[in-house]
């Protein structure tokens, strides 16, 4: 692993650090402010917004106010790339970049190669760090396989759930991730059993043939681990319950919102890992705040928890200039490698020289029990998922 | 038993969604040598129209409260007004046009289609209780299958008889036909061009608002690109069925859904996820062996 | 006074000019054959008086209107119908639904369902092969059983002119006398206007009426088909010999 | 008949139009690269691309009067070799284990595996076409679908080999535009060499009176396939660098939206033109970087003056179908530039409109 850094360090040495102005502290969104990913960036752009106020109220960073600079990928790889030349054009120092990796590493590159650091605004998978983009990058979010992780171990050990089922959406390596984490944490659970597994497409217009193999199985599975997103997961969950299966239905924290609920009534026996609840009974009465306070600057709810990494994002990243007392890239890097069970509004973070991500995190557990979520456990994985399982 | 028999419900219910949609295509095709890729397009707007425009996550349901009675007429209607209005507002211009030229200018449409939807309601998926009713499993010969996959099968058929009705019995529907098979000779014979070209139109823009009520019951989501994948199906189907042949359109709708069912069925899970590779190389089978289509329509030229 | 006539006409596919400068005019009741090598521009001489290939030049007038470039369903209305080469029958319809294609256009009319049928009596009178297999696909007809159903679906549009695209297409002699035979008893009792289209002049001189020889897109003869016969002319049209 | 002097003279003849093709990619490299800005650079770059799939979708489509869904899968194909051969052997191993060893340890330059992919694809070209290309119309449109869907599919899904729907990074990034312009030019030229080519013309005569090409002994599924090779070569090395422009690949990036906007492009210009091929790139391209300037908005005086987001996409469709409405056959026609005197309007050998 040590030689995969170097190897990556020593690629983008090529690019130079001559664009930040010391003059002023910028932050450069390159992110979709139109088309498909626009609806999921925007919300953790708004609360990264939120901590930016925050910080210029309280006196600003290093004793400067930090500025933002845009620049729109229009949810497109090659004008994401675009969109991260512009930024850092423009003067940023650190690139926030798109949700998902797919999108988000266009421009995330850019910031690499220029030696710069750049931050997923939410992305879930490992490469969304060193070991895709490079040794300066960064996610604000959890490794999806910590939420497959953490879904298995919590059912297993709350739930009594004993038999499991399997079902991935192949669609994106966001699925997969969940799947992978899952398939991780089974073994390791005492005469827990694998009783099938099946695969579907997100957009398949009927899932109707894999709902029929889990009707053949003899006995109904305790728990179905549904590994996909929206926004084939509504369809997905509502064919399941229409074909009468009824098993506690394990997720990933894509599905997380209310605003899906209608399509499904009475949805019960539905679990979900978040960071953070949006429903107003987060045990962390700062996250309810913290919900108000978005609530008067965008004008509407965080709709899913996927609002809440922007935030720990500026967070993390302005202590890390803080104590680097520089935004230069190597000394913040540093500072943020240092960061360990670092507290933050959503849960404690940790950064190292191996992992720019969480393998291991704080969820809360939400459960929908007639058609109304609400937060009823908490959970943290008994340990780390190494490194090497999240690569294979 | 009643494992086969869920099979044959399930590939029937997906052929049904299949089928409808190439009749849709086969159906304009048929009239004006047009593939119509705004199909896809058509079917997520009807089930918008069912929602108040907004970006918010939640969404604001405003003619999905209707009353089922008035709903599927009303979506019906405004699928058939939307398709109505592509014809006269963009492709009565390209009556003369060559297919390549038809075929773009509909997927531009079909972009307009779909970046206005998205400007007006977002990308996230909106999610919309349509006919919730229409949720719960029901035992046929064995089988529990959702009441929804019943209906979709009951009201493919029905639809396809009605449309079969219609085509064989009214005066509209002959000149229909005779328009499909030679357009030139039925306009010799006093069949009037336009007329006959937004009725083809307007039942196309009414099996997409079909389409998107079982879409949308089905899936409880409205979702900017929920019609991409069924009209990419449903424009192979029309293919495979012998491009203009509306008999051979349903056909190949029926067959497409049973092949992609069945092959999630007997492949083994390590190759389920390739499953659409298969299924298109059935494709490609098939139309080497039967390029003009399983049915051909007699006197169709095309030329593209 | 004329029932059609063509002034200047000029047709063009693309840059290949089919017809240059034609005009004749046509007497209702009259028979015209229009005759010519292949290539001539008969056809699409044809196909402009039915409106299928609008004109790039010139004139046609129809019972007083101005049809240059109209609509073929249009023209269809003034009472114009035209028979194709090839025949084209609506092949997945079935003979009756084919006779009754052409009915639609009078649909808004008073009474038309009931004319309609009496229609199809008289067409089944004149063709009884037809109703013998009136629910029979066309496809499947014979040549000359097809060449029946396309006149009588002309006849069903209640036309004042019949333009037909060589008749004799394909079709034994003996089966072409029997179109033939029906179509003259058809113009008598009917007080058709007939404009027939033959690649060999032999029919027009069996039949008699006016004639015109076309080659080239022009209009090289036009009188009595019986008076023209054996011209020197006619035989330098047909094997190219002479000027041009 | 003097075959070789005759194609000499048509080259001659004809040659002008590549040449002013060139002369306006370098035109549009030389105000990139005087306006100094990155992004914009970027942008060019991206036209360049661009016009390498829309030429390389002329030689097939514009020759053979074809369409082709599937040529993206061809872009698919050269833009994993491009990952395959200079990805740095330590994170292949990561992120393609599946290799086999020779590939693993390869790591070769960015024209390299241009190459490579241009090849790679051309293989599979041949090996696809020789089984569609029998086919003719809507059919082999279908087809070249099926075609592309499958291809999508398996990498998509094909986990060790391709890292399946994961975007693979490492991909070194290229953001100098010469080498794009080069390559741009380069395919301008192989397009209209193959066009003036015995094949080209043959292909040609074949889309126009199928009959007779037949009659006349042509062998319109061979002629076909070599078009069909060619373009998918081009489409590779396409591919290929355009994987080195961003630095990396996914299936999704290789796939409908590319197909569209390409084909679109080609329509939009002129289908059967290869200016038009160019021609429609650019003047799409150059009105989709006006819109976006004008979405992010201009300043006028003192109020900036910005379009709704979203808007450039509809625009740009409505701009499309006006277009198309007024000239159908494309902004070319079957028309291509020339030098400006008189004579030569035609298509290199193009056979006079008869239909």
């Amino acid at each position: 692993m040590k030689r995969v850094i170097a190897v990556l360090a020593a690629s983008t040495c090529l690019g130079s650090a001559a664009f930040g102005d010391d003059d002023r502290i910028v932050v450069g969104f390159a992110t979709a402010e139109t088309g498909f990913m626009q609806a999921y960036d925007k919300p953790a752009q708004d609360a990264a917004m939120i901590r930016i106020a925050e910080i210029n109220e309280a006196g600003g960073l290093l004793g400067k106010q930090i500025e933002v600079v845009n620049a729109d990928t229009k949810t497109d790889r090659a004008e994401g790339a675009k969109a991260g030349l512009s930024v850092i054009d423009a003067g940023a120092d650190i690139v926030v970049v798109s949700c998902d990796y797919d999108f988000g590493a266009p421009a995330a590159l850019t910031a690499e190669s220029s030696g710069l650091i750049s931050f997923f605004l939410c992305a879930e998978s490992i490469k969304a760090g060193i070991q895709g983009v490079g040794p300066n990058s960064f996610s604000a979010s959890v490794l999806a396989p910590v939420q497959g992780a953490t879904m298995a171990q919590w059912a297993y050990e709350k739930k009594e759930a004993r038999s499991f089922y399997r079902l991935l959406d192949t669609w994106t390596e966001y699925n997969k991730g969940i799947c992978d984490g899952f398939d991780y944490m089974l073994p390791q659970l005492a005469d827990a059993t694998l009783v099938g597994e099946d695969t579907f497409l997100n957009e398949d217009a009927s899932i109707a043939a894999q709902i029929t193999r889990i009707k053949g199985l003899p006995e109904e599975p305790d728990a179905i681990m549904l590994c996909t997103m929206m926004p084939g997961a509504v369809s997905a969950i509502k064919q399941l319950r229409a074909a009468g299966i009824n098993s506690m239905i394990l997720n990933g924290s894509g599905v997380d919102g209310s605003y899906w609920l209608s399509a499904v009534p009475d949805l019960s026996n539905f679990y979900t890992p978040v960071q953070g609840s949006i429903y107003g009974d987060d045990p962390n009465a700062e996250v309810t705040a913290f919900n108000a306070k978005f609530k008067e600057a965008t004008g509407g709810d965080p709709s899913t928890q996927y609002t809440y990494p922007g935030y720990v994002m500026i967070d993390v990243w302005a202590k890390a200039v803080e104590r680097a007392g520089t935004t230069e890239t190597a000394a913040v890097v540093a500072e943020l490698e240092k960061m360990n069970a670092e507290p933050t509004l959503f849960g404690p973070r940790t950064f190292t020289s191996e992992l720019h991500h969480q393998n291991q995190a704080r969820y809360l557990i939400v459960e929908t029990n007639a058609g109304k979520p609400g937060v009823v456990d908490e959970w943290t994985i008994s340990a780390p998922i190494p490194v090497a399982d999240l690569m294979k | 038993m009643g494992s086969v028999m869920q099979v044959v419900f399930d590939a029937a219910s997906l052929g049904s969604l299949y089928a409808l949609g190439a009749l849709g295509i086969a159906l304009i095709f048929g009239v004006m040598r047009l593939v119509n890729f705004a199909h896809g397009d058509v079917i997520a707007a009807c089930v918008f129209v069912l929602l108040w425009p907004s970006v918010d996550a939640v969404a604001i349901v405003f003619a999905g409260n209707l009353p089922w009675f008035l709903l599927v007429p009303f979506v019906l209607a405004m699928g058939a007004a939307l398709s109505v209005a592509s014809e006269v507002v963009v492709f009565r211009r390209f009556r003369n046009a060559n297919p390549a030229t038809m075929m773009i200018a509909s997927f531009a449409l079909g972009f307009v289609i779909r970046y206005f939807l998205l400007m007006l309601y977002s990308s996230r998926p909106k999610s919309i209780s349509l006919l919730p009713t229409l949720s719960q499993p029901v035992e046929i010969m064995g089988a529990r299958i959702p009441l929804l996959q019943v209906i979709t099968i009951v009201v493919t058929i029905g639809v396809l008889f009605g449309l079969t009705s219609f085509l064989r019995r009214t005066r509209f529907g002959l000149e229909m036909r005779a328009a499909a098979e030679n357009f030139t000779m039925a306009r010799v014979l006093g069949v009037r061009a336009n007329r006959v070209i937004m009725g083809a139109f307007a039942l196309s823009g009414a099996l997409a608002a079909a389409i998107a009520l079982i879409l949308g019951s089905q899936t409880g989501t409205a979702n900017i690109v929920m019609g991409a994948n069924v009209m990419l199906m449903a424009f192979i189907a029309t293919v495979i069925g012998g491009m203009g042949s509306l008999a051979g359109a349903v056909i190949a709708g029926f067959l497409l859904g049973a092949i992609a069912v069945v092959m999630q069925v007997i492949l083994p899970p390590d190759a389920r996820a390739f499953r659409d590779a298969f299924v298109y190389g059935a494709v490609i089978l098939v139309l080497i062996f039967r390029p003009q289509g399983l049915l051909t329509a007699r006197g169709t030229k095309e030329r593209v | 006074m004329s029932l059609l006539s063509l002034s200047n006409l000029t047709i063009r596919y693309g840059r290949l000019t089919a017809v240059r400068n034609v005009a004749f005019t046509l007497a209702e009741g009259e028979i015209l054959f229009i005759t010519g090598p292949n290539g001539a521009g008969k056809s699409s001489l044809l196909r402009a008086i039915a409106g299928v290939t609008p004109p790039a030049g010139g004139r046609i007038d129809f019972a007083d209107h101005d049809i240059t470039g109209r609509a073929p369903e249009d023209i269809a209305r003034l009472g114009v119908s035209m028979v194709p080469e090839g025949r084209e029958v609506f092949g997945s319809l079935t003979i009756e639904e084919n006779l009754t294609v052409g009915t639609g256009m009078h649909a808004g009319e008073h009474g038309w369902r009931g004319r309609a049928a009496d229609a199809l009596e008289e067409i089944y009178a004149t063709f009884p092969i037809l109703k013998e297999r009136r629910h029979t696909q066309a496809g499947l007809l014979s040549g000359g059983q097809q060449q029946m159903l396309v006149i009588g679906r002309a006849l069903m549009t209640n036309p004042r002119l019949i333009a037909i695209d060589e008749p004799s297409l394909g079709l034994a002699p003996n089966i072409t006398d029997q179109v033939y035979e029906r179509l003259i008893a058809l113009r008598a009792h009917r007080k058709l206007t007939l404009l027939i289209v033959e690649q060999s002049s032999t029919r027009a001189m069996m039949v008699g009426g006016r004639m015109i020889l076309m080659r080239g897109g022009e209009v090289l003869l036009d009188g009595d088909a019986r008076a023209m016969g054996q011209s020197e002319a006619m035989q330098a049209a047909y094997f190219g010999y002479g000027d041009h | 008949m003097a075959p070789r002097t005759q194609r000499r003279s048509v080259a001659l003849r004809t040659i002008s139009t590549p040449l002013i093709l060139a002369a306006l990619l370098v035109a549009f490299a030389l105000v990139a690269w005087a306006s100094g800005s990155r992004p914009f650079n970027q942008t060019v770059i991206d036209i360049f691309l661009q016009v390498i799939f829309v030429v390389g979708l002329y030689v097939f489509v514009g020759n053979s009067g074809v369409i082709s869904f599937g040529h993206i899968a061809f872009a698919c194909l050269g833009g994993y070799v491009a990952a395959w051969t200079t990805i740095k052997p330590m994170m292949k191993g990561i992120s393609m284990p599946g290799l086999p060893d020779w590939l693993m340890q390869l790591e070769i330059p960015f024209w390299a595996a241009a190459l490579a992919g241009g090849a790679f694809a051309a293989f599979w070209a041949l090996v696809f076409g020789a089984v569609l290309m029998r086919l003719s119309g809507i059919a082999a449109s279908i087809a070249t679908f099926a075609m592309l869907a499958m291809v999508n599919s398996i990498y998509s899904n094909w986990e060790s080999v391709t890292a399946a729907t994961s975007s693979v990074v490492g991909i070194p990034i290229l953001r100098v535009l010469w080498p794009y312009l080069v390559a741009a030019i380069l395919a301008v030229f192989a397009a209209w060499a193959y066009s003036i080519s015995r094949h080209g013309l043959a292909l040609r005569a074949a889309r126009d009176e199928p009959t007779a090409a037949a009659a006349s002994g042509i062998d319109i599924p061979r002629a076909r396939l070599i078009a069909f090779v060619i373009s998918g070569a081009i489409m590779g090395a396409g591919g290929a660098l355009y994987a080195h422009s961003i630095g990396l690949v996914t299936p999704d990036t290789y796939y409908l939206g590319l197909t569209f906007t390409t084909l679109s492009m080609l329509v939009v210009g002129g289908m059967s033109s290869l200016s038009g091929a160019v021609l429609g790139v650019l003047i799409l391209s150059s009105l989709i970087q006006a819109l976006r300037w004008l979405e992010a908005g201009i300043d006028i005086g003192t109020t900036t003056f910005a379009l709704p987001g979203g808007v450039q996409e509809i625009a740009l469709g409505v701009v499309m179908i006006a277009i198309l409405m007024f000239r159908p056959a494309g902004i070319m026609g079957n028309k291509e530039l020339t030098w400006p005197t008189g004579r030569g309007n035609d298509k290199p050998g193009e056979p006079g409109e008869t239909n």
